[in-house]
């Protein structure tokens, strides 16, 4: 539909100028709409999605989720997740409690890979400097580890504290939600 | 893209200190000055829009007094380095920095201006990669962008790092932090 | 309060001494012409010394008001290549010569000021302004009405021969 | 001060913008410059008018107005000399009368 | 000896107007900064001070400890010539002005002319300031500031010219003392169309939106004070208000009535009257787009000034009944 | 004094080679790259004759971010980032271009409730544009309160979305056959209401500004650009609609489903800044329409494809995405050679068309109307840098 | 010789107000770090190296607005001591005398108005 552009006659546009003051005092009468931040927050803060964290086990809040399989590493467009790995040989059976019936399955046929080798998260580290918040790690995670913080009042002195190592966050998150 | 657009310049950032130096006046004056940090419009890419969005009525950076975003760098304290610098852009941003009066002030605003954020790759040849390594940043904001809070508390710790303190309450988030 | 009225003068003669060696010896325009200003400044205190604050008034309306920001404007506007500077001298014989050329009517009109037998009106009285309106109006119409033809006459004369009439598209 | 009338004093100021005036009419190279040394030089027949009608028993009224009108006509010519200036620039370029005379450089 | 009480009234005139000159600064910094913030639905200047009401003295304060810098190829002595000059007439300009019946610095026949002649200076200071930064933006900046200027001062001069003819004296007490302290005894109701000239020319001279041409951001970045760094660019901002400031006051004087109002005439009242026409300008650049340079000058020559000259007539003839 | 100047003050390589076509005596003024009115780091050189410009010269590249380059390193859905980043006010629809590219490639059947929500958000998004581009525009021209309404407008919609996708601006949303997250009542409820008040917000933008007399006599009459320039030039979106021309993918080559909603397509003969301006005033009209229809029809069912391949690797084969984007005409052509990084990405951005003309529209016209035909113009700088 | 007090005042004024001017920029000397070096004394110019000095001449039309406000000023100021004396002057010739010289005002304003001083195209011709 090609319309005409109105035009103006002098009296409707010295009019018009009145209009608009009309408009600007009425807002000036009118409510603000700021939220004073530092004492007030905005209300959909739940919904942002900011840097990622891992998620603790339900039973256990000390370990995540994570079954290390570098799901998210790989899909993470700007290489900023890394997964420090720490290989262990598990001794079998006695100590562990967790699986005992798995291994026992296990163990008879082969008795060779008695001690197992077991990975251990040591540290899950996160560039949130090179992050681009795009949420494919935690789409990608199949067990789902990983879950966006809502934390939004990141600033620093040095680009080095926002390396983050999300393993000790999640635990000192934990430690500070049971204590307080 | 000429040669000087490929070498990255490192600022010149000496300075003088002032004549009369009295701990007391120097200590009102940063008072002062962190009270009235006047930014310079500077947006280069996404985050600037973020940057706008902390001026307009929603965030409100007027309540802090760094509202008065000024064009030119002879009049601010404060470069807010808004996304993404390119080498083109360097030898720009370098002058620009210069040609601000002291005391000056930078913030890195947003991933790109800290590290190239989301455009860092192996072998990538157009993109500066982190604005510290050209002009002295005081304030890194990361995010991509950063939410306006961000910027915000950016805006708190530059002046919590010229006066020794910092001057609002925590936000209820940030503390959990 | 004399010897106050002694001193301000005393000053502005100064001012007017300063600001005019300015404005001859200076090579920038920009610094001739803000000397040439301060110039005006003494001048008009003059005429406040001497009961004619009208006339100072003007002075630094029409003056410093106007003519002197139609100078700078010209000399911002016709800044040629090599500057609104000129160009400095080898050896002054022009300076020489001025002073010459400037001396002999100064020696000249000072002995014919000396040698004056005017007798002078102290203390100066205070025109009020509406008798200078009279004074305007009726002996000086003439002028008066001439005056703006002249200005009007002068103005278009400056437009024919400057003004490039932007041609539109 | 005793010996020099307030007369003058201001007569001497005159004197001397007209002189300074002289001076750098001669000396000056570019137009603008003659153009400011010639407004010296009104400035002190302005004065010495108005000292005359101030301080003597002429007519105070007439004297201001006079200066009045010098300074009107002051302004026409300044105009005048500046549109001048401005097209003589724009022709050559420079405005040093020098060179324009010999139309050299 | 007695020279003294003269002597104290003018020490005393001048440490008063200098106060004046000084907190209403601070004041209409704030306030414009707070009408700003509430026309745009925020709070403008909070944290600083209750109310934000101590940002302007850290603005200040910040600014005076800030670096001065001077291109290398500026003019060193125009160049700091400019801000000073910009603002060194501005405490003469209130020397004049009937404050209150009483409260006014020294009377003076020729009052208004005054206030015109030393407020023409900064235009002088706008375009030496423009001239010797020695940039390009400034430049351009300045002969905008110029040609605005200039020619705004045409109607602006005609406007009171109108009055003076109506009352026969440039003396700003007589004038006031000629209106009555009813709104209908003011000036503005026989004279709407010179007030309304005067009004525009004046918002138009102080280079306040919408005819903030010389210092566009948009356009010019800063204008003529692009350049000016630290105390120097405040000093400029600060004659700016104190030009606002001035040009309220004449209007009130001129056209309001001055210190007159219903009930007790007074200090109060003139203060009232200036403020509320501080207001409407600060109201008026938070509302409208910059006009274009060229329609700025044509609202001037093709609008303003026959409309003025008509003004004038209207007046010759009326006086003459 | 002067010496020193002439000597140092030589410019950069660009305004020494824009030099060499001025005329004598002219002045040459660096528009940016940081000016407060080419919206971030477009740098034009400018030749000014006074208040004129004789000649107009932009210089790009200043926030070139390697977008194509990155293209060839990155696998297909590391890629979706990037997309937000090209043209950060409209992200989803350049999001929606590259997934209806590689969606071609993989041949994917996308969802009902996939599209509708697409639909939704994308116009959603539009609408942010337009009022951050109308604030800006206004900046440009000096009225400084109506970005401040525009923005808090703005900002409830930037909470819509990210209610969904958990950004403010620089969204990845949209997945190859689908959306990453389906709509929550919370969105939908909200997104109805803001539909409503925006409807109330338009009059007071049209009495504010649109009928200003000083923003009609700015706008009205300047920026001229022709049908044939504009054809010339291969301007699209609301710039060619502004020069009278009706042409919108959203129309023209129905992508989705668009075909099944009922909206206009504004356009204006004048083919000035003012027609420009108030297609887009229009057109967030249109959009709103556009999002209640879909809401109102909203199907149910799931937001992505039953079956996705695990790693995305399309066959051999090359597939273009357009969509019409706030600015105009997005098109992504990609690649494939069959493996999981493209062989080559090439984006289509309708700034860098739009301001192509600018050369040529802006000569011979004052300052300050240039800036103000920058301004209707829309343009983001990264999205013609890339 | 006339020294009144108000030539007095005036002077304070002005010394005073240029002492206000001067004194903050004196502190900004004594209390200011100074940072030096790099482009600190380039022009600024957007962030790039200035190319030419920027007095070169442009645009000379602004000059023809100086022109016109200085004939138009002059003019309007010798009204100012006309307006004192009006209201009291006797008859009718002054309005008649004032008449013809605004209508002189008004002719050269129509005049400039023809002439073209006053357009400014949309647009040029380069
Ligand atoms: S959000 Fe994206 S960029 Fe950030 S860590 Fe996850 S995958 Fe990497
Ligand atoms: S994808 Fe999930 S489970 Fe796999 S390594 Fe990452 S966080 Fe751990
Ligand atoms: S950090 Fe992210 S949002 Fe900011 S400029 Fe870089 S890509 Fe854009």
């Amino acid at each position: 539909m090609i319309k005409k552009t109105p035009k103006q006659s002098t009296l409707q546009g010295i009019k018009s100028l009145f209009v608009g003051l009309r408009v600007t005092g009425h807002n000036f009468v009118m409510p603000q709409i700021t939220t004073h931040y530092p004492r007030q927050e905005v209300d959909n803060l739940v919904t942002y999605r900011g840097h990622i964290e891992l998620v603790p086990k339900e039973d256990d809040p000390m370990t995540s989720k994570c079954i290390l399989c570098g799901q998210c590493a790989k899909a993470c467009p700007s290489n900023c997740i890394e997964l420090v790995i720490r290989k262990e040989e598990v001794e079998p059976p006695p100590a562990a409690e967790a699986q005992p019936d798995a291994d026992k399955e296990e163990a008879p046929p082969k008795p060779a890979p008695k001690k197992k080798v077991k990975r251990i998260l040591e540290a899950f580290i996160l560039d949130y400097n090179l992050c681009s918040l795009c949420g494919q790690c935690v789409q990608t995670c199949p067990v789902d580890s990983l879950e966006f913080s809502t934390n939004s009042y990141l600033a620093g002195f040095t680009r080095e504290e926002f390396v983050f190592e999300l393993l000790e966050r999640m635990r000192k998150k934990y430690k500070a939600s049971s204590s307080g | 893209m000429a040669q000087e657009d490929i070498d990255l310049i490192q600022a010149i950032n000496t300075q003088d200190p002032p004549v009369v130096k009295v701990e007391l006046v120097n200590t009102i004056f940063d008072i002062c000055r962190s009270m009235s940090l006047w930014p310079m419009t500077f947006g280069l890419a996404c985050c600037a829009i973020e940057m706008m969005a902390v001026g307009m009525a929603r965030f409100d950076i007027a309540r802090f007094g760094a509202e008065v975003f000024r064009p030119s760098p002879r009049q601010c304290d404060l470069m807010i380095v808004a996304g993404t610098v390119s080498r083109k852009m360097a030898p720009c941003v370098v002058q620009l920095y210069e040609q601000m009066p002291a005391p000056r002030y930078v913030m890195a605003l947003g991933n790109c201006a800290i590290s190239g954020g989301p455009f860092y790759f192996e072998g990538q040849y157009g993109i500066v990669e982190g604005v510290d390594k050209m002009v002295p940043v005081d304030v890194y904001v990361p995010g991509c962008p950063p939410r306006p809070e961000g910027l915000l508390e950016g805006l708190f710790k530059i002046q919590e790092k010229m006066t020794g303190r910092r001057w609002w309450p925590m936000p209820k988030q940030g503390e959990a932090v | 309060m004399e010897y106050l009225a002694y001193v301000a003068f005393g000053i502005y003669v100064l001012i007017i001494l300063t600001g005019g060696l300015m404005a001859v010896l200076c090579r920038s325009m920009v610094r001739a012409l803000v000397g040439l200003i301060l110039t005006l400044f003494g001048v008009a205190g003059c005429y406040l010394l001497m009961a004619a604050p009208f006339i100072a008034l003007m002075q630094i309306l029409i003056y410093v008001g106007a003519v002197s920001i139609l100078i700078l404007f010209a000399i911002m506007l016709t800044r040629a290549p090599a500057g609104a500077e000129e160009a400095p001298y080898i050896f002054p014989w022009r300076s020489i010569a001025a002073l010459a050329v400037a001396f002999l009517p100064l020696a000249v009109i000072g002995g014919m000021i000396r040698s004056g037998q005017v007798t002078p009106l102290v203390p100066p009285t205070e025109v009020p302004l509406a008798e200078l309106g009279q004074t305007l109006i009726e002996p000086y119409l003439l002028a008066f009405e001439l005056i703006s033809v002249i200005l009007t006459v002068a103005m278009a004369g400056a437009v024919i021969l400057g003004f490039e009439r932007r041609i539109g598209k | 001060m005793n010996g020099i009338t307030h007369l003058e004093m201001y007569q001497f100021v005159a004197l001397l913008l007209l002189g300074l005036g002289l001076f750098g009419l001669v000396r000056r190279r570019s137009l603008v410059g003659m153009l400011i040394s010639v407004e010296l030089m009104l400035n002190g027949a302005g004065l010495s008018i108005v000292a005359s009608g101030q301080l003597t028993a002429a007519s105070g009224a007439m004297a201001q107005l006079a200066t009045l009108f010098v300074m009107g006509l002051a302004a026409a010519e300044v105009a005048l000399i500046l549109a001048i200036i401005i097209v003589v620039s724009r022709r050559f370029g420079h405005i040093e009368s020098n060179n324009l005379r010999t139309l050299r450089g | 000896m007695n020279i003294a009480p003269e002597l104290i009234h003018i020490a005393v005139a001048l440490a008063a107007i200098a106060a004046f000159i000084g907190l209403n600064g601070l004041v209409l910094v704030w306030l414009e900064r707070k009408v700003a913030g509430h026309i745009q639905r925020r709070p403008g200047p909070y944290e600083v001070g209750p109310w934000g009401l101590l940002q302007p003295v850290a603005d200040a304060v910040k600014l005076v400890g800030k670096q001065l810098v001077r291109p290398k190829v500026a003019d060193p002595w125009l160049y700091w010539s400019a801000p000073l000059l910009s603002f060194t007439p501005v405490f003469l300009l209130f020397l004049t002005i009937p404050f209150g019946p009483r409260l006014i610095g020294m009377e003076f026949n020729l009052g208004l002319l005054l206030i015109l002649a030393f407020s023409g200076l900064n235009v002088l200071a706008l375009c030496l300031a423009g001239w010797s930064s020695a940039n390009k933006y400034s430049l351009l900046g300045a002969a905008r500031a110029v040609a605005q200027s200039i020619a705004y001062e045409i109607p602006l001069l005609l406007a009171v010219l109108a009055i003076a003819f109506q009352f026969g004296t440039l003396n700003l007490s007589t004038i006031v003392h000629h209106q009555g302290p009813m709104p209908w005894q003011w000036n503005v109701m026989t004279q709407p169309l010179a007030f309304i000239i005067y009004f525009i020319c004046a918002v138009a001279e102080t280079n306040r939106a919408p005819f903030d041409l010389p210092e566009a951001e948009s356009e010019l970045t800063a204008g003529f004070h692009t350049e000016y760094s630290g105390m120097a660019f405040g000093l400029f901002f600060l004659a700016e208000y104190a030009y606002i400031i001035v040009i309220s006051c004449v209007a009130t004087v001129l056209f309001l009535g001055g210190w007159h109002g219903p009930g007790a005439p007074g200090f109060w009242w003139f203060l009232l009257k200036v403020y509320a026409l501080i207001m409407v300008i600060i109201w008026l650049r938070w509302t409208y787009p910059r006009v274009r340079f060229d329609q700025l000058l044509n609202i001037n020559w093709k609008w303003l000034l026959p409309l003025a000259l008509v003004n004038l007539l209207l007046t010759l003839i009326f006086v003459k009944m | 004094m002067l010496h020193y100047a002439q000597e140092q003050l030589q410019g950069d390589y660009y305004t020494r080679a824009f030099q060499a076509g001025a005329q004598e005596d002219t002045l040459i003024l660096n528009m940016g790259p940081q000016h407060p009115s080419t919206h971030g780091v477009l740098r034009i050189i400018l030749e000014l004759h006074g208040e004129y410009i004789l000649r107009a010269e932009p210089v790009l590249g200043y926030v070139h971010r390697m977008q194509e380059k990155m293209g060839e390193v990155k696998t297909y859905p590391q890629y979706l980032p990037n997309m937000g980043r090209v043209d950060y006010l409209h992200a989803l629809a350049w999001n929606w271009a590259y997934v209806l590219a590689v969606e071609e490639l993989l041949q994917l059947e996308v969802p009902e409730r996939a599209e509708y929500i697409r639909v939704i958000t994308c116009e959603l998004n539009r609408i942010t544009s337009h009022l951050l581009w109308w604030g800006a525009y206004l900046l440009d021209l000096g009225a400084f309160t109506p970005i401040m309404y525009g923005f808090a407008d703005r900002e409830r919609a930037m909470d819509l979305l990210q209610i969904i996708t958990g950004s403010r601006l620089t969204y990845c949303y949209y997945s190859f056959g689908g959306v990453t997250a389906d709509l929550t009542p919370q969105f939908i409820d909200g997104t109805k209401e803001f539909c409503k008040y925006l409807r109330t917000r338009l009059p007071m933008y049209k009495d504010l500004v649109t009928d200003n007399m000083i923003l009609r006599h700015r706008v009205d009459d300047i920026g001229i650009i022709p049908v044939d320039m504009a054809r010339r030039y291969g301007v699209t979106g609301p710039n060619l609609r502004g020069s009278g021309v009706e042409h919108d993918l959203r129309r023209n080559t129905p992508y989705s489903i668009y075909d099944r909603f009922d909206f206009e397509i504004p356009a204006y003969e004048e083919c000035d800044a003012l027609a420009r301006y108030l297609v887009r005033m229009d057109e967030m009209e249109e959009s709103l329409s556009i999002i209640e229809q879909a809401i109102d029809s909203l199907p149910e069912g799931p937001v992505t494809p039953p079956k996705m391949p695990k790693v995305i690797k399309p066959p051999k084969g090359e597939a273009y995405g357009a969509v019409e984007g706030a600015r105009g005409v997005i098109g992504i052509h990609v690649i494939s050679d069959g493996t999981a990084t493209p062989y080559r990405i090439k984006l289509r951005s309708p700034s860098f068309s739009n301001l192509s003309l600018f050369a040529e529209v802006s000569e011979g016209i004052l300052l300050a109307d240039a800036v103000s035909i920058l301004g209707s113009l829309d343009l983001v700088i990264p999205e013609i840098d890339r | 010789m006339v020294f009144s007090w108000f030539h007095l005042a005036l002077i304070l004024f002005l010394v005073a107000g240029f002492l206000f001017a001067a004194g903050p920029l004196i502190a900004s000397l004594l209390f200011a770090p100074k940072a030096k070096g790099g482009a600190l004394d380039i022009p600024y110019e957007c962030g790039m190296p200035p190319h030419g000095m920027s007095w070169v001449r442009f645009g000379i039309n602004y000059y023809f607005y100086a022109l016109i406000f200085l004939a138009f000023e002059v003019d309007i100021l010798y009204l100012f001591p006309i307006a004192v004396f009006y209201p009291e002057s006797m008859g009718w010739m002054p309005l008649i005398k004032l008449l013809i010289f605004l209508f002189v005002l008004a002719v050269s304003l129509v005049y400039f108005w023809r002439k073209g001083v006053f357009t400014w195209p949309k647009r040029i011709s380069t």
